[in-house]
C-alpha cells in the first residue's frame, strides 16, 4: 500500500487526536446516513388526467392509504404517468404543482348562500341551496318563457336565465348539463370554447 | 499567605479575576472551536451539548473573551511595552530553555516573552474576531462577498490554532516555571521567586539594588 | 451501516474510509439549456417531491422567481438575454448543486457525515448531522448552498437521492416537459450530450459544448451549451470553478499539520519537563532569602 | 377551420407533432401554455432535424428555442400569411398535384362575387353584415359546381387567390406587421420548402389567433398556406389548434354552445318553422360527382339525440320532439349574455366552473351587468372572483355590497382528482380517469349537482304545472340512482345503443347489434328511431366491448407515434383526420417513409383508420375532405365566414397606427359584431398610443392557478412587460410600478423591462407593445392584482364572437 505523505499525515494526525480524545472519555456516536425514505412506497396509485390545457397530461396520483375501509384517502403527490403516449411522465410547471390545486385553501367545502346587499356569506345545506335554485330557474322560466315569437312561429325558448358550462368537467358532466340545459329551452348556453 | 509579609505583591484581584476570565472564555472558545477545526476534535463539541451546540455557543464565548480580553488589554498595554532589554531577553530564551539562566537579561514584573505572548495575543484576538464575525452565518455572513467569507474563515483558522498554540506554551512555562501560578492565584510571590524570576522588578518592589 | 441505501464513498469531516467495496455506476444529470424553454416545471415538481414550500414573494422586475436559490428552492431558473451574434438569444439556464466529484462542501464540512458522496456521484446533505455552521457555503464553488433560518441547517439539491436509491429518476428529470433534463448513468449522458453537441454544431453554434468542469474533477450535473466557450453568459457560470486555493488551504494539509504541530508541542513540553525538569528558584537564592529571614 | 377542411379540431395530434420537417409556432405559444405537448416540436428538432420557427410580438419561450423568431405587431397575422401566400403563388412553390386534386383550387366563383377597397360583394353597412349569396361556386347545368381542371379561368378559386393576395408584397407585409423583410422572407422559403411531397409543415396556434376580431380569418389563412403545401391530412402538418382548457374540446364537441346540439348539430332558427326544413339546410347535396358528403347523415345523427333524450315521447309523428327544443331568434353567446344583463333582460345565471368576471372583457361592463342580475348561482370548485364580485376588495374590486341586490348561491364541486370521468383533449382523444380522493368538505360531483337541480325542478313543475312542462317531465332519466347518475352511464348514453335489434346492411336476415346493446359506432345509427345516441361524434367510446376510453394500450406500430388502441380518438378512432390527403388521388402515400393509409387494391388500410370511405377505391373520385360536399379542402370559404370568402386584413378595433395601409376606408373587421354603447368604449391611437396584448405565463393556468401555492411561488405578483426602448422613454426602471389604462380602465403592476419586446417600424411609425400576463386577480393564495380584462375591449371575431384580448391599445405610466 502505497501512502503519501498527505495521507500519512492524516493518519499520524487523526490517530493522535483520536486516541487522546478517547482518552478523555469521548467516543463519537458514528454518524449514521441515509437517503430520505422513499415515499411512494405503500401509496395507492390513480390514474388521472391533468385538468389544466388541453395536451390532457396522464397523471398518476398517489394517495395516503390503501383503500381500506377505514381510511379516508388523501392526495398527497401528483407525478407524470411514463406510459402515456404524449406527456410520457412530464408535466408542466402547473401540472407539476396539482396537488397544491387539489389542497388549494380556497377549495370550497360547503354550499352557500349570499342574500341580496349582504356582505357576507351563509353557509346552507344541499338541501336548501339546490331547492332555491331550482324554485329561481322555475319561477324565472314561468314569468319569460316564450312559446310563440311575433310570427306565430312555435319557438318554445327561455332566454333571461343563462348557464355557463365549464371548461374542465368531464364530457359525462358536459352531456348531462346540456341535456339538462336544453330541456329547460335556455339558449344562453355558452363555455370557454372562445376564451 | 495573603498577609505573609515575605511576600510580594504581584497581581491585584481584579487583574487576576480578570485573567482567568479570559482563561475560562478561552477554554470554552478553543474547545468548542477546535470541534470544527479538525475532524479529531469534533467530539469536544459534545463537551457543549453536541455540534450544534458547539456552533451556536462558540461565537458567543468569542464575544466574552474579546469582552475580558479587551479589558486586560487596557489594564497591561502600557505594562507590556517593548524595552530594548526585553528583545535581549528574548535573544537570550533558547538558553533558558535548555535550563541556562545565568546570562538571561534582567527582566522587570514582565520578561519580554510575556510581553511578546501579549501582544501575540492580542492580535490573534483582533484577527479571530474580525474574521469571526466574517464567518458568523446566523447573523453576518450574508453581508460579505464569498470571497471575504473564504478568507477570513482561514484566517480564523490560522490565528486560532496559532493562538491555541500560545496558550499551550504560556501554559507550560507556567507550570515549568514553579510558582508562577501563585502569582495569579494569590497575587503575591515570595521574594526568592521575584528575584530569580524578575530581578528588575524585585529590586524595584523592594529598593533592594543588590 | 445498515442504514444506507445508497453506498457511500466519501463522509465529510470523517478520516477513515467508509465502505467502499461496492460499487455503482456513476450517475448524471444532464441539462439541455438549447432544449430549455424555462418552464420552472422542475422547480415546481422539486419542490413538490421534496415537500418544500417557498414564500409567496414578490416580482423584482424579472421572470426569475424565487429570485435566487433558498433552504426551499433548491434550483432556480436563471434567465438572461443576451445579444449575441446570432441575435437576441434568451439563455435560461437551471442553477442548483452540481454534485462535484471532488466536492467543496463536502470538504468545508466539520461535523462527521453531514455531507457525504454516494458511489454514484450524488452529493447529498444529512440536515440531522448538519451543525449549521455553513462552512459548506463557503466551501461551495458554484454557491449553492443554502442555510435555514427556521432551523439552521443547509439545504440543496439532493439529486432526489431518495428517488434514485428506489430505482427512479430525479422528480425534475421526470417532469421535464421538453426533455431538456435527462439523467443516466454519466457515461450514457456524456454520449447524449456528444449528439446534441453536434446537431448543435450543425444549427451554427460552433461554441456548443458540453459543461463538466475539470476543476472539481466533474461534475454529476453537467449542461450542454450552446456557448461553451462563454459559459458566463449564461448568468454567470463560471468558467472553471474549482475548490479555490483557500478552501484548499484552509481544508487540506494545514489542518492536520497544524493538529499535528500542537500534539508535538503538546509531547515536546512534556519531554521538556522530563528531560529538563521544573525551572525553580535555585538553591543559593532560597538560601539567601533563608539567611536574611533568619537574621 | 371547419369552412376550410371540415371539422373545426386540431387536425393532428401531439404526437404527431415530431414527425414535421418546418414547425411554425404563430398566434400561440406553445412552450407556455402546452409545455408537455410542445415536447414534441424539441423531439422534432432533434429527432427529425425539423426547423422551428416562431413569429410573435414577444420573444416568448417558444422563441428561446427556436431557430429563427421573428417579431410581428399584434393583430396583422392575415398579413404575414397573406403574404406567405403571395410568395408560394408568385414563385410557383405549391404542391401541384395536390392542390389540383383535394382543394378547391380549380372550381370556378360566380360571376357576381367581388372584392373592392376592403369589402366583399353584398355588403350591408348599416347592419354590419354581408349578403353572402355571391360568394358560391357557378354551377353547371349537372347540378355540380364548374370547375376548370387546367386553372386557366379567370374565376377558378386560386387566380383569384392570385390576385387577392397579390396586394401582399413582402414590403406591404414589412409595413403593416413590423417584421423585418428579410427574416418574413426567410421564413416563407423554408415554409415553400415543404411543398414537396416528402416534406412537411405544421403550423401551431392557439388564442394567439382566435382572441382576435379576425381571429377565425387568421386561423384559415394559415389552413390555406397548408393546402398550398400539401401538408394537410399529413404525418406531421396540418393545423393544430392548441386548446386551452382540458376540456374546451369535449365541451365544444358536446355542444354546450347556445347554437349547437352535441356532435355540432345545430339548432334550429325562428324562421326554420318546420322539420323538414331543418333538416334540409343540413343535409347539403355534394358539389362534386360521387362524392362521400358526411352530413347526409345529419337526420340520424339528430335523430338519434332526440331518442336519446326523450326516450319513447320522441316519435316520427311528433317530428323527434323537434318543437320541444327552443329555436333561436339570434345567438346567445356569452358577449351578448352581458348585453342582455346589462340592459336588464337577464334574471338569472348559472356557472359552472367558468368564471366569466375575469375571463371576458370589459371587466366595469361585467360588474354592472352582474349587479343587475336577480341571482347568480356558481357551481365550481374554488372561491371565484365571479361568486365574488359583491365583494369589496379595496381598489382590486372597488364595490358597495349593500348596493349589489343580487342573490348569490355557491355550490362546491368536486375536482378532477375527485371523480371519475372523461376528457377530450386537443387532438380529440377521450381518455377516462379515476377518483383518487373523496372531495373535501361536503362538496359534490357537477353531475350530481345538475341532477340534484334538475330533479327538484322537475318535481315543482310536476306539481305546481307551469310553462312547456312536457320537455322537462319527460327528459329521459334512467339512471340506477337518480341523485347521483354515475359517470359510467352517463358515458355510455353518449355512446348510443340500439333501440331494437338492428340488421346487418349487407345481410338483412343476421342481427348486427341486438336490442338495447351498445353501438359499435355512428356507422350504426338509424334515422328511424331505433337506436339513441347522445353524440354521434362519440360513439364508439364505450360499446359491447367496454369502456373504449380508458384503454391504456401505448403501442405503436407504425412509428409515427398514433398509438390506436390508447384511449378513444373522435372520429371512429381516427388519429389524423383528413388522412386520404396522405395518400396522392392513386392512392399511395406522398412520402413512402411515412405512410398513414393507403389503398391496398381492395380497400383502405395502414396505420391509422381511413378518414374515407373504406372500400372507395381511387379511381371512384371521391375526394378526401368527406365533411365538404366538394370533397376538398376549401381555399375559397364560399359563404360560411362572415367577413368573406377569402381573408383580408383588417385592424384590431382598436389600433395603434389607427389605419389600414391596404385599404383607407376599411379599417377593422366590417362584419364583427359591435354593440351599440361599446363603441363609444373604444380609444383611438392619439390617447392610447401603444399597442397592448394580454397573454398567459407558463407558471400559471389562467385564473386557477393563483389559488395554487406551487404556482403562487413560481410567479407570485402581477406585472407588465415592456421594452427597454419605451422603458427609457418613460422612465420606468425594471421593479418600478406602474399604472396601464385603458379607455375602459386601469391596473397597476410591476414593470418588467425587457429586450424580448422591440419597437417595431409599422408605417413609418414606431409601435411599441404593452406585454399584459392575466393571471391575477382578488382572490387567491398569490399576491392581489387588477383583473386586466378591466383594460381589454368589448368586441369579438365575427364568426366565433371571441373576444379581442390580443389587440387593443393602453397608455402607460411610472405609478
Amino acid at each position: 500500500m502505497k501512502v503519501t505523505r498527505r495521507q500519512f499525515l492524516k493518519i499520524s494526525a487523526a490517530g493522535l487526536g483520536s486516541s487522546s480524545i478517547a482518552a478523555l472519555g469521548f467516543s463519537a456516536a458514528e454518524a449514521q446516513s441515509d437517503v430520505r425514505a422513499f415515499k411512494l412506497a405503500r401509496s395507492t396509485e390513480t390514474i388521472n388526467t391533468c385538468p389544466y390545457c388541453s395536451v390532457s397530461c396522464g397523471l398518476i396520483m398517489h394517495s395516503m392509504g390503501d383503500k381500506a375501509k377505514n381510511n379516508q384517502m388523501s392526495i398527497f403527490h401528483i407525478e407524470g404517468d411514463p406510459d402515456h403516449p404524449v406527456n410520457r411522465g412530464t408535466l408542466c410547471p402547473k401540472g407539476a404543482g396539482l396537488v397544491d390545486f387539489v389542497h388549494s385553501p380556497d377549495r370550497l367545502k360547503y354550499p352557500e348562500y349570499r342574500a341580496p346587499g349582504s356582505s357576507e356569506w351563509k353557509r346552507i345545506s344541499w338541501d336548501e341551496a339546490l331547492s332555491r335554485v331550482a324554485w329561481l330557474m322555475k319561477d324565472d322560466r314561468d314569468k319569460n318563457f316564450i312559446a310563440r315569437n311575433a310570427a306565430g312561429a312555435t319557438v318554445n325558448r327561455w332566454t333571461t336565465t343563462s348557464f355557463l358550462a365549464a371548461s374542465a368537467s368531464s364530457n359525462e358532466t358536459g352531456w348531462l348539463t346540456h341535456k339538462v340545459v336544453r330541456s329547460t329551452g335556455m339558449l344562453g348556453f355558452d363555455n370557454q370554447a372562445r376564451v | 499567605m495573603k498577609n505573609d509579609p515575605d511576600r510580594l505583591p504581584r497581581y491585584t484581584a481584579s487583574e487576576r479575576a480578570n485573567h482567568w476570565l479570559v482563561a475560562l472564555t478561552f477554554f470554552l472558545a478553543a474547545l468548542s472551536g477546535l470541534a470544527f477545526f479538525h475532524p479529531v476534535f469534533y467530539p469536544l463539541g459534545q463537551l457543549f451539548g453536541g455540534g450544534v451546540w458547539a456552533r451556536i455557543l462558540h461565537p458567543f464565548f468569542g464575544v466574552a473573551i474579546l469582552f475580558f480580553f479587551s479589558s486586560m488589554y487596557l489594564r497591561f498595554r502600557k505594562l507590556c511595552v517593548m524595552t530594548p532589554a526585553d528583545w535581549d531577553w528574548l535573544r537570550h530564551v533558547r538558553e533558558m530553555i535548555r535550563g541556562d539562566d545565568r546570562d538571561m537579561p534582567e527582566s522587570g514584573k514582565l520578561n519580554g516573552g510575556q510581553k511578546l505572548l501579549f501582544w501575540l495575543l492580542a492580535a490573534c484576538m483582533a484577527l479571530l474576531v474580525l474574521s469571526g464575525i466574517v464567518i458568523w452565518r446566523a447573523y453576518f455572513s450574508p453581508l460579505f462577498p464569498e470571497g471575504l467569507i473564504r478568507f477570513a474563515a482561514i484566517v480564523h483558522a490560522a490565528a486560532g490554532v496559532f493562538m491555541v498554540g500560545l496558550i499551550f506554551g504560556h501554559i507550560y512555562i507556567a507550570i515549568w516555571t514553579r510558582e508562577s501560578i501563585d502569582a495569579m492565584i494569590y497575587g503575591k510571590v515570595r521574594r526568592a521567586w521575584a528575584k530569580q524570576h524578575h530581578p528588575a522588578w524585585f529590586r524595584e518592589m523592594t529598593g533592594e539594588n543588590k | 451501516m445498515a442504514l444506507q441505501s445508497l453506498d457511500i464513498t466519501r463522509r465529510s469531516a470523517t478520516t477513515t474510509r467508509p465502505p467502499s467495496q461496492r460499487r455503482t455506476p456513476e450517475v448524471a444529470k444532464l441539462i439541455d439549456v438549447s432544449k430549455c424553454i424555462g418552464c420552472k416545471a422542475c422547480q415546481v415538481a422539486c419542490m413538490e417531491w421534496n415537500d418544500t414550500r417557498d414564500a409567496v414573494g414578490t416580482n423584482q422586475g424579472v421572470l426569475d422567481n424565487p429570485p435566487d436559490l433558498t433552504e426551499n428552492s433548491w434550483t432556480v431558473m436563471r434567465y438572461a438575454e443576451v445579444e449575441t451574434g446570432r441575435g437576441l438569444e434568451w439563455l435560461i439556464r437551471k442553477d442548483g448543486c452540481m454534485h462535484c466529484t471532488d466536492p467543496g462542501c463536502l470538504k468545508a464540512c466539520p461535523a462527521p457525515g453531514a455531507i457525504v458522496q454516494y458511489s454514484n456521484g450524488i452529493v447529498d446533505f444529512q440536515e440531522e448531522h448538519c451543525i449549521g455552521c455553513g462552512y459548506c457555503i463557503t466551501g461551495c464553488p458554484f454557491n449553492i448552498p443554502r442555510l435555514s433560518k427556521k432551523d439552521s441547517k443547509v439545504y440543496k439539491c439532493t439529486l432526489c437521492s431518495d428517488r434514485v436509491a428506489a430505482g427512479l429518476e430525479p422528480a425534475c428529470v421526470k417532469t421535464c416537459p421538453t426533455g431538456a433534463i435527462v439523467f443516466g448513468t454519466k457515461e450514457d449522458m456524456k454520449h447524449h450530450a456528444a449528439g446534441r453537441i453536434a446537431d448543435l454544431r450543425e444549427r451554427g453554434f460552433a461554441g456548443a459544448g458540453l459543461y463538466d468542469p475539470p476543476g472539481v474533477d466533474g461534475t454529476h450535473v453537467m449542461y450542454v451549451l450552446h456557448h461553451a466557450d462563454r459559459p458566463e453568459l449564461y448568468n454567470g457560470l463560471r468558467k472553471d470553478p474549482s475548490i479555490g486555493a483557500m478552501v484548499g488551504l484552509w481544508k487540506g494539509a494545514a489542518k492536520p499539520l497544524a493538529s499535528l504541530a500542537l500534539a508535538l508541542a503538546a509531547v515536546g513540553a512534556f519531554f521538556h519537563y522530563v528531560i529538563k525538569g521544573p525551572n525553580e528558584v535555585p538553591k543559593e537564592i532560597e538560601k539567601e532569602f533563608e539567611d536574611e529571614k533568619r537574621s | 377551420m371547419a369552412p376550410t377542411f371540415g371539422r373545426g379540431a386540431m387536425t393532428n395530434h401531439w404526437v404527431d407533432i415530431k414527425n414535421a420537417n418546418v414547425i411554425i409556432v404563430m398566434g400561440g405559444n406553445a412552450a407556455e401554455a402546452h409545455p408537455c405537448g410542445f415536447k414534441w416540436v424539441t423531439e422534432a428538432k432533434v429527432h427529425n432535424h425539423a426547423t422551428f420557427i416562431v413569429v410573435d410580438p414577444r420573444f416568448t419561450r417558444s422563441a428561446s428555442v427556436a431557430d429563427l423568431y421573428a417579431p410581428i405587431r399584434t393583430g396583422t397575422d392575415i398579413a404575414f400569411l397573406g403574404g406567405v401566400i403571395n410568395y408560394l403563388l408568385s414563385r410557383d412553390r405549391i404542391q401541384h398535384e395536390y392542390v389540383k386534386a383535394y382543394t378547391n383550387a380549380s372550381l370556378i366563383v360566380s360571376e357576381g362575387y367581388r372584392f373592392d377597397d376592403g369589402l366583399f360583394s353584398g355588403y350591408d353597412a348599416p347592419n354590419r353584415t354581408y349578403d353572402r349569396s355571391t360568394w358560391v361556386y357557378e354551377m353547371g347545368p349537372d347540378g355540380f359546381a364548374r370547375i376548370d381542371e387546367t386553372l386557366q379561368h379567370p374565376r377558378c378559386v386560386l387566380n383569384l387567390m392570385k390576385q387577392h393576395y397579390s396586394r401582399y408584397t413582402p414590403e406591404m407585409v414589412s409595413d403593416i406587421c413590423g417584421t423585418p423583410k428579410e427574416q418574413f422572407l426567410r421564413i416563407c422559403e423554408l415554409l415553400a420548402s415543404t411543398s414537396v411531397p416528402n416534406r412537411t409543415a405544421t403550423f401551431m396556434y392557439a388564442l394567439g389567433w382566435t382572441q382576435h376580431s379576425v381571429g377565425a380569418q387568421m386561423i384559415r389563412t394559415a389552413a390555406m398556406v397548408q393546402l398550398l403545401l400539401g401538408n394537410v391530412g399529413m404525418p406531421g402538418g396540418g393545423v393544430n389548434a392548441l386548446r386551452g382548457h382540458s376540456n374546451i374540446q369535449g365541451l365544444t364537441d358536446l355542444g354546450l354552445l347556445s347554437n349547437l346540439l352535441p356532435g355540432y348539430l345545430t339548432l334550429a332558427n325562428e324562421k326554420e318553422t318546420s322539420y323538414r326544413a331543418y333538416l334540409d339546410k343540413r343535409t347539403p347535396k355534394p358539389l362534386r360527382p360521387n362524392q362521400f358528403n358526411y352530413w347526409s347523415n345529419y337526420p340520424k345523427f339528430h335523430v338519434s339525440l332526440m331518442k336519446s333524450w326523450w326516450g319513447d315521447k320522441a316519435t316520427s309523428d311528433n317530428d323527434w320532439c323537434f318543437d320541444w327544443l327552443p329555436k333561436l331568434d339570434v345567438e346567445y353567446d356569452i358577449m351578448r349574455q352581458f348585453e342582455l344583463m346589462g340592459q336588464g333582460k337577464m334574471n338569472g345565471y348559472i356557472c359552472q366552473g367558468f368564471n366569466p368576471l375575469a375571463a371576458i372583457p370589459d371587466k366595469a361592463k361585467l360588474m354592472k351587468a352582474l349587479s343587475k342580475l336577480k341571482y347568480l348561482v356558481v357551481i365550481d370548485p374554488l372561491a371565484t372572483e365571479t361568486s365574488c364580485f359583491w365583494e369589496n376588495h379595496g381598489e382590486l374590486n372597488d364595490v358597495k355590497s349593500s348596493a349589489i341586490r343580487t342573490e348569490v348561491i355557491r355550490l362546491p364541486s368536486t375536482c378532477f382528482a375527485e371523480e371519475n370521468g372523461s376528457l377530450t383533449n386537443s387532438g380529440r382523444w377521450l381518455q377516462w380517469h379515476y377518483q383518487g380522493a373523496p372531495p373535501p368538505g361536503d362538496a359534490w360531483p357537477d353531475a350530481d349537482i345538475m341532477a340534484g337541480i334538475f330533479l327538484r325542478l322537475r318535481e315543482l313543475y310536476r306539481k305546481e304545472g307551469g310553462a312547456f312542462p312536457d320537455p322537462i317531465l319527460n327528459l329521459t332519466w334512467d339512471y340506477r340512482i337518480p341523485h347521483a347518475p354515475a359517470p359510467e352511464e352517463l358515458a355510455r348514453e353518449y355512446n348510443g345503443k340500439a333501440l331494437a335489434d338492428l340488421a346487418d346492411p349487407k345481410d338483412p336476415t343476421r342481427v348486427m347489434v341486438k336490442k338495447g346493446q351498445q353501438l359499435d359506432g355512428y356507422g350504426q345509427l338509424k334515422d328511424d328511431g331505433s337506436t339513441a345516441c347522445g353524440c354521434w361524434l362519440f360513439s364508439g367510446s364505450w360499446t359491447e366491448k367496454g369502456n373504449m376510453m380508458a384503454r391504456r394500450d401505448n403501442s405503436d406500430p407504425s412509428g409515427l407515434g398514433n398509438t390506436p388502441n390508447w384511449a378513444f380518438s373522435w372520429p371512429a378512432n381516427r388519429r389524423i383526420m383528413y388522412n386520404r390527403a396522405s395518400c396522392d388521388p392513386q392512392g399511395r402515400p406522398w412520402d413512402p417513409n411515412r405512410g398513414l393509409v393507403w389503398w391496398n387494391g381492395a380497400a383502405w388500410t395502414g396505420a391509422d383508420v381511413p378518414d374515407f370511405k373504406p372500400d372507395s377505391p381511387p379511381g371512384e373520385g371521391m375526394n378526401p375532405f368527406i365533411m365538404q360536399p366538394e370533397g376538398v379542402g376549401r381555399l375559397f370559404a364560399l359563404d360560411k365566414m362572415a367577413e368573406g370568402p377569402l381573408p383580408e386584413h383588417y385592424e384590431p378595433f382598436e389600433s395603434p397606427i389607427g389605419a389600414n395601409p391596404l385599404h383607407p376606408k376599411v379599417i377593422s373587421n366590417p362584419a364583427a359584431r359591435v354593440f351599440k354603447d361599446d363603441w363609444e368604449s373604444f380609444g383611438t391611437d392619439k390617447d392610447y398610443p401603444y399597442a397592448a396584448t394580454t397573454y398567459r405565463l407558463t407558471e400559471h393556468f389562467h385564473f386557477w392557478t393563483k389559488h395554487t401555492r406551487l404556482s403562487s411561488i413560481m410567479q407570485p405578483e402581477q406585472f407588465v412587460e415592456i421594452s427597454e426602448e419605451l422603458a427609457k422613454e418613460k422612465g420606468i426602471r425594471a421593479g418600478d410600478r406602474v399604472k396601464v389604462w385603458s379607455k375602459r380602465g386601469h391596473i397597476m403592476a410591476v414593470a418588467v423591462v425587457t429586450r424580448r419586446i422591440k419597437p417595431l417600424k409599422v408605417g413609418g411609425k414606431t409601435v411599441h407593445h404593452v406585454g399584459i400576463p392575466l393571471h391575477w386577480g382578488f382572490k387567491g393564495v398569490a399576491r392581489g392584482g387588477y383583473l386586466t380584462n378591466t383594460l381589454t375591449p368589448f368586441v369579438g371575431d365575427a364568426n366565433s364572437q371571441t373576444p379581442e384580448f390580443k389587440s387593443f391599445i393602453v397608455n402607460i405610466e411610472k405609478a
